[in-house]
């Protein structure tokens, strides 16, 4: 490849623009503001090159970068992409500038502190998806842990520490679980080859994996836990209580994170690792998982229904969005698989909307509860109807981007046995049900005492506001009408893993 | 006129006897230390005990080391902890609670670790020959400026520290407003 | 009896023992500092008695010993330093109500 | 020529979005652009359609299509799924495409006037050019999941326009039901085009009827069903027609555009253009035909006594779409359609005029407090009287014809007893038409006396598309009906039936006025008069020179009602059969409280374990903090006690 170190760079750009920030002075929250959105900005089109320059047609990682790090345990600095880590790369730098553009007006204190820290997330969010070295990853995966709790924890709602402390240490047990299954990996790897070099070297791994030479009884144990890790980030059922704590508490842009990117790190490593690396065992439970997933589907969208606070009811809403990509990934069809990366992308840029826009009406009314509202047509008649676009979306009409990836996911699922679809397909009505309710309340009816008491307050979209969310209204339509945009960058990640998983291809 | 190696009349060496009674004393005085009430006479036990190790170290052939012992032991730091208990102690101090309520786990642990080492002592076969060796002065010097200089110089190092330490612990703090005025 | 390396390591195993006993069980911080130079001692028996009895480590263990009273010498400085400090500020000198590390 | 297709449905989407976007800063103009786009899109409409229908080149009795571009592709994968954006058009579609941009156009331009005074006016007709361009796709698009794509974009127009009146809480959550039941429909759509992927690898339309035959006949029944499933909920078919009448709640030209004359025929042409899977699967056949005369028989029952003269046409649309749905059931599959058009020009003919109507008395829709108004709105009643004549099946008005073909048909196809409800039903329709007529227009003035004094004809605007509707809504049925069963909708149609019906097994025999046909036609218009005449004499007006006395008695009519017997059904009839009180008990009431019961179940179970765990840590740790005294001597007698357990352990393993 050429010689600039482009994954790098964007990886580490971030990094830099918070060392910046650290030498402003913190009496200027302006300058600060402006130089982390520059920052991010800047990121943005460096990735936006690399997705021009990305060759769609080959298969295998591109870019990559190696370099020896600690050459006595074999583990190395190794970048590259492929086309599903190239979207997910995009799709984070894209929602990170928004959201620090989202939390210009909202965060008032500590702008310098919040600004580092929502860089030195968005460096671990790109390392988890360009890190082709397992030992890396984990570093990666650990470094975004760190800054959420913080934005969490310093900047989020009045059950902030509880929220923070909950989703920290649930995704701490997940991960040290998946620190065992690397190193027992690395372990196994090495007691077989005699040699360090390689064992913690993913493309090296899956090779070893594809020629079958981990046990089934360790592929089994491996699989658990890598899952485990795996499955508390998507998350799944039983898994996902943290999420609606976390999202409520969380500031709009944390939330917008954490739901646009932070949950795609589960689903990304279950395609990326826990698959391709022990396919007997990914075979041996898909059923136990698919199982869960359509109960995450259907339970997601019932508990929805009757939640009293928006963000906790997206948040739910994303356990049933989320469930709809799991299964994808477990049905071991390339139709599936195809729409899974697609719900990944779009419930990133859906339901990040959705959250910029309750933190719209969060803003002016310090106020969350579906309760107290009602009428907001009237008094905000544009944030009304963008909030409208975009629940359709989430909906699943179609003509925008959510349809097609649910709808994929449902027909490969429904070439692998017609009853998953028979069991989840109720959750099209659900989703309606739990959304279109909510929305009436908030947007229909007479305006409500609570609104009409803050009078002038609730004032409709600012421009900035706007900026943030037409963006991802654009894509949604875009890629509602285009989905090739994206799916033409997943041929080889889905072949990949389509052989990687040992089933036959198609479907 | 010599004293026989014996005890008169009997086969008992004297050397044994000399034994016998240290180690009794040694014991007695220790227990002592660790029971009586009163502190300071705790203190005085110390003494006791310490001075009869000096004479078992004569009985192992080591004539500086009881030197030594009685020199730093009773004439130094037995003298500091008495005047450590002279500064410590308070009248209204509750001299009746001497124990820890955690007391008689630390007897039985006691007893155990005893019980270990006599058990591991007796049950092991030492390279010993059987007779003790005198250790002439002249040799422990000649080893101790020789080969042991490092050490004895790193020690040297250390006691300074450590008198400088305890200075600068045990002075008492100068009030705020002292400050002040220097 | 004298002649036996094994009577003096006993000799020396109890008076570790009492030294243990004492300072598990006093409750003046100053007696356990007692105990513990009672520890000390039999530490010191126990490697005399070893260069008295075997041949290698003769002379080589008197020098041991010294260097451990040295030690012992200074150890005791610095604890009772300690002790008075702590005197000072708690105004008591027994160690169990000496429990800021609990926090 | 095909090049044409993609401008039918893009004109008004254009309008759609330009609108959506100027409509806010230009209001009073607001109309404009949307009108005229879709008078763009009709006289596209029609060169195509006329072409189509004519069987000329390119459509030819085939139909020919455009493929726009790759929906979804399939990416290199053997069977990996893909789907175009591609728009057909053969006769069935023009058909459709006639009724659909003619009294959409209609509609755009009757609102002008209804809908002047309103200050959301822009957003009306921003929705109604995205409902057209919605329509049309679901009409012109060549494969099934571009079909379900403008299912639901349709499902979606009709939400935004129920809803219109948001600040109104009943219109808020009609939009709502009818959103939700009409998902509940899309489900099993969705279903039924997975299995068909599932089953044939392909959506496009015409490849899979040329293939349907290889699929197992399980599969084919599975798949007929859930398509049907669909149309049920969209054409608001018993069980699933509960949204229909709450869905008056949007402005009426609205009613009468969607919920009338258009969308809700989405179902009938569904079904009618799915005519070979449906063939294959005769089981699936009786269900259709059962169900729609069921709710033709139910329908016309309820609007026996509603009140609201909007809800009296909704529940009236409902059996008409039965009518339909019967008669595809029982392989009249042109009749069906016939009666699609006929029913979409003199049903939305008349909810234009209850438009009309209301406009005139203020909004009121209560039809016991009018009556009389024939001679203060004479155009509007001249309208509706064509209307009500043409959908009671009065020879030779639209009505008349695509009836009669339909029980006919059943009656010729050995379905006696849909024949036998189709029968009754059409005297129900005739009666509650008239009972409607006579409360409205004749006898005496029941209007409020605040409004009594200026109830005025509507604008121009209105009158003319009211007056242009009364047209086809008259004479369609002479047109292209006429002769019977060779009619020039035979002639177009026969290429898109023609291999279905020669599979069905049931010959045609030729229509026969003296004979069996010629019976039936008499018997129903025999019915139907009885039917006007009994309304009439509750409801009617005095007509001298016919000897005709005018008895207008309310009174009577509840005296009649309250008699054994008919007080139950009379109640029954007036409450729907209580199937919104059912719904609202089974789905929620109950399905309200089993999510509140999943909820408890996160927070207490799934939740509860994970906070357990926390507080059983949190509690252990509490306990053995309790060990970290902080005492030093503590401490130290745990190193003793180590000491001894590691030595006694040393000493164990050394004594072995």
């Amino acid at each position: 490849m050429s010689g600039l170190p482009i994954l790098s760079l964007i990886t580490f750009l971030p990094l830099l623009g918070a060392v910046l920030i650290a030498v402003l002075p913190s009496g200027d929250p302006n300058l600060i503001r402006r130089t982390a959105l520059g920052t991010a900005l800047a990121t943005w089109v460096l990735s936006l090159i690399l997705l021009v320059a990305f060759a769609r047609t080959q298969a295998g990682f591109q870019f990559t970068e190696a370099a020896d790090w600690i050459p006595s345990f074999g583990i190395q600095y190794k970048l590259g992409v492929d086309g599903l880590s190239v979207l997910m790369v995009v799709l984070t730098t894209t929602l990170s500038w928004i959201s620090i553009l989202a939390s210009f007006g909202p965060i008032k204190f500590r702008v310098k502190e919040y600004m580092i820290s929502f860089l030195v997330l968005e460096v671990g969010m790109i390392g988890v998806f360009v890190a082709l070295d397992l030992f890396l990853f984990y570093i990666f995966w650990e470094l975004v842990l760190v800054p959420m709790y913080l934005i969490i924890g310093i900047w989020g709602g009045a059950n902030r520490i509880y929220a923070t402390m909950k989703f920290v240490l649930y995704t701490l047990v997940g991960s040290l679980l998946m620190l065992v299954a690397i190193l027992a990996t690395a372990f196994t790897y090495q007691a077989a080859t005699g040699s360090w070099a390689g064992a913690f070297d993913y493309e090296k791994l899956q090779a070893f994996a594809a020629a079958g030479s981990f046990g089934q009884n360790f592929q089994l144990l491996a699989f658990l836990a890598l899952f485990l890790a795996f499955a508390i980030k998507v998350p799944m059922f039983p898994f996902h209580t943290w999420l609606p704590d976390a999202h409520t508490e969380a500031p709009t842009a944390g939330s917008v994170i954490l739901a646009g990117v932070l949950l795609k790190l589960g689903a990304y490593g279950l395609i990326r690792f826990a698959v391709p690396l022990y396919p007997y065992a990914a075979h041996t439970f898909a059923w136990p998982i698919i199982v869960l997933s359509v109960i995450a589907i259907v339970y997601g969208a019932i508990v929805s229904i009757v939640q009293p606070d928006l963000k906790r009811l997206i948040a739910y809403s994303s356990v049933s969005h989320m469930g709809f990509v799991t299964l994808g990934i477990f049905v071991f069809t390339a139709t599936a698989l195809q729409g899974a990366i697609l719900q990944m992308i779009n419930h990133g840029l859906i339901t990040g909307g959705l959250f910029l826009l309750v933190g719209v009406v969060y803003e002016r009314t310090h106020d969350r509860s579906i309760a107290k509202m009602g009428g907001l047509a009237a008094t905000m008649p544009i944030w009304s109807t963008v909030f409208g676009f975009f629940i359709l979306a989430s909906a699943g009409l179609p003509g925008l981007s959510g349809f097609v990836g649910e709808f994929l996911v449902f027909v490969g699922s429904f070439v692998y046995a017609p009853g998953i679809v028979v069991a989840s397909i109720i959750v099209m009505v659900l989703v309606a049900t739990y959304l279109l309710w909510m929305f009436q309340r908030v947007a229909f009816g007479p305006v409500s005492d609570f609104l009409a008491g803050l009078g002038d307050h609730v004032t409709d979209m600012s421009r900035v506001e706007f900026a943030t969310l037409a963006p991802l209204a654009a894509l949604i339509v875009v890629f509602g009408l285009f989905p090739s945009l994206i799916l033409d960058f997943l041929n080889g990640p889905v072949q990949h893993f389509l052989v990687a998983a040992g089933s036959a291809v198609g479907g | 006129m010599p004293i026989g190696q014996t005890l008169p009349f009997t086969a008992v060496r004297w050397d044994d006897v000399l034994f016998v009674v240290l180690a009794i004393m040694l014991l007695g005085s220790a227990l002592l230390v660790v029971t009586m009430r009163d502190i300071i006479r705790c203190g005085l036990a110390m003494i006791a005990s310490f001075a009869s190790l000096a004479g078992i170290y004569v009985l192992l052939g080591n004539p500086l080391l009881a030197a030594t012992q009685v020199l730093v032991y009773i004439g130094a730091i037995s003298i500091l902890v008495l005047f450590a208990i002279m500064l410590t102690q308070t009248k209204n101090a509750p001299t009746r609670l001497v124990f820890q309520t955690q007391a008689w786990i630390g007897a039985v642990a006691a007893v155990v670790i005893a019980a270990i080492i006599a058990g591991t002592v007796l049950t092991t076969t030492w390279p010993s020959t059987g007779a003790v060796a005198w250790t002439a002065t002249s040799d422990i010097a000649t080893m101790l400026f020789g080969q042991y200089v490092l050490p004895f110089e790193v020690v040297s190092v250390l006691l300074t520290a450590a008198v400088v330490g305890g200075v600068l612990l045990a002075r008492r703090e100068p009030p705020a407003d002292k400050e002040d005025r220097s | 009896m004298s002649n036996s390396l094994d009577s003096y390591l006993v000799l020396s195993g109890l008076l570790f023992a009492i030294g243990t006993f004492g300072f598990l069980a006093r409750r003046n911080a100053i007696s356990m500092l007692m105990s513990i130079e009672l520890m000390l001692n039999a530490v010191n028996l126990t490697i005399i008695a070893f260069g008295a009895f075997v041949k290698p480590l003769h002379v080589h263990a008197s020098v041991i010993a010294l260097i451990v009273i040295a030690v012992a010498a200074a150890e005791a400085t610095v604890g009772l330093a300690i002790v008075i400090a702590i005197y000072r500020n708690k105004k008591t000198p027994l160690v169990d109500e000496y429990d800021s590390m609990s926090q | 020529m095909t090049a044409l297709l993609p401008l039918i449905p893009i004109l008004p989407l254009g309008g759609f979005v330009l609108t959506g976007l100027l409509g806010r800063r230009y209001p009073d103009d607001a109309h404009r652009i949307a009108v005229w786009a879709v008078v763009a899109s009709w006289v596209v409409a029609s060169i195509v359609a006329v072409m189509a229908l004519l069987h000329a080149s390119p459509f030819g009795t085939g139909g020919a299509g455009i493929t726009l571009w790759t929906w979804i592709p399939a990416n290199g994968f053997a069977s990996g799924f893909n789907a175009s954006m591609g728009l057909f058009v053969d006769p069935l579609t023009a058909c459709l495409l006639i009724v659909v941009t003619t009294i959409g156009m209609l509609v755009h331009v009757y609102s002008i006037g209804y809908m002047a005074h309103d200050p959301g006016r822009w957003r009306f007709f921003a929705y109604l050019n995205l409902f057209m361009f919605s329509m049309l796709l679901l009409v012109m698009a060549d494969n099934f999941l571009l079909v379900f794509a403008g299912w639901e974009l349709v499902g979606l127009c009709s939400y935004l326009l129920i809803g219109f009146w948001y600040p109104r809480r009943t219109a808020a959550v009609a939009a709502k039901k009818a959103f939700l039941v009409n998902r509940i429909g899309d489900m099993g759509f969705a279903l039924g085009i997975m299995a068909i992927w599932t089953q044939l690898g392909t959506l496009n339309m015409q490849d899979v009827f040329a293939k349907f035959g290889s699929v197992p006949h399980e599969w084919q029944i599975a798949i007929a069903l859930l398509i049907f499933c669909g149309a049920v909920g969209k054409s608001a078919q018993f069980p699933l027609h509960v949204w229909l009448p709450d869905a008056m709640e949007g402005p009426t030209p609205v009613s009468a555009l969607i919920h009338a004359a258009t969308m809700v025929n989405a179902g009938v042409y569904l079904v009618a253009r799915c005519n070979p899977i449906f063939g294959a699967a005769p089981e699936v056949m009786v269900v259709v035909a059962a169900i729609g005369i069921f709710t033709a028989i139910l329908a016309a029952s309820i609007a026996f006594t509603q009140t609201d003269i909007k809800r009296v046409l909704a529940y009236s649309t409902l059996s008409q779409l039965g009518y339909m749905f019967a008669s595809l059931g029982v392989g009249a599959w042109t009749a069906a359609i016939f009666h699609l058009m006929s029913h979409g020009f003199f049903k939305g003919l008349l909810f234009l005029d209850s438009g009309s109507v209301i406009h005139s008395v203020d909004g009121e829709q209560d039809m016991r407090k009018m009556g009389g108004l024939a001679r203060k709105i004479p155009i509007t009643y001249a309208t509706m009287l064509v209307g009500a004549v043409a959908i009671s099946g009065v020879p030779p008005l639209a009505g008349f014809f695509s009836k009669d073909e339909i029980l006919g048909g059943a009656f010729k196809n050995g379905f006696l007893w849909v024949w036998a409800i189709g029968f009754v039903v059409a005297g129900m329709t005739a009666f509650y038409m008239f009972r409607l007529m006579g409360m409205t227009f004749w006898g005496p003035s029941h209007v409020d006396p605040e409004v009594e004094h200026h109830i005025h004809e509507s604008p121009r605007s209105m009158t003319g598309p009211l007056i242009l509707l009364a047209i086809p809504a008259a004479l369609l049925g002479l047109a292209i009906g006429f002769p019977p069963e060779t009619g020039l909708l035979h002639q177009w149609l026969a290429p898109v039936f023609a291999s279905t019906i020669a599979a069905s097994g049931h010959t045609e025999a030729a229509y026969n006025f003296f004979g069996v046909d010629g019976a039936l036609a008499i018997g129903t218009t025999a019915l139907v008069a009885v039917a006007i005449v009994l309304a009439w004499r509750l409801f009617g007006v005095e007509i001298p020179v016919l000897g005709l006395r005018a008895q207008p008695r309310p009174d009577q009519v509840r005296e009649i009602s309250a008699r054994r017997g008919l007080a139950l059904l009379y109640k029954g009839s007036f409450n729907k059969w209580w199937f919104d009180d059912i719904n609202n008990k089974l789905f929620v009431e109950w399905g309200g409280k089993l999510a509140a019961a999943a909820f408890w179940f996160d927070r207490t179970v799934v939740d509860g374990t994970v906070n357990g765990i926390g507080t059983v840590t949190a509690g252990a740790g509490g306990w053995l903090r309790r060990v970290q005294t902080g005492r030093v001597q503590n401490y130290a007698l745990g190193i003793a006690l180590g000491l001894i357990l590691v030595a006694a352990g040393y000493l164990v393993i050394a004594a072995r």
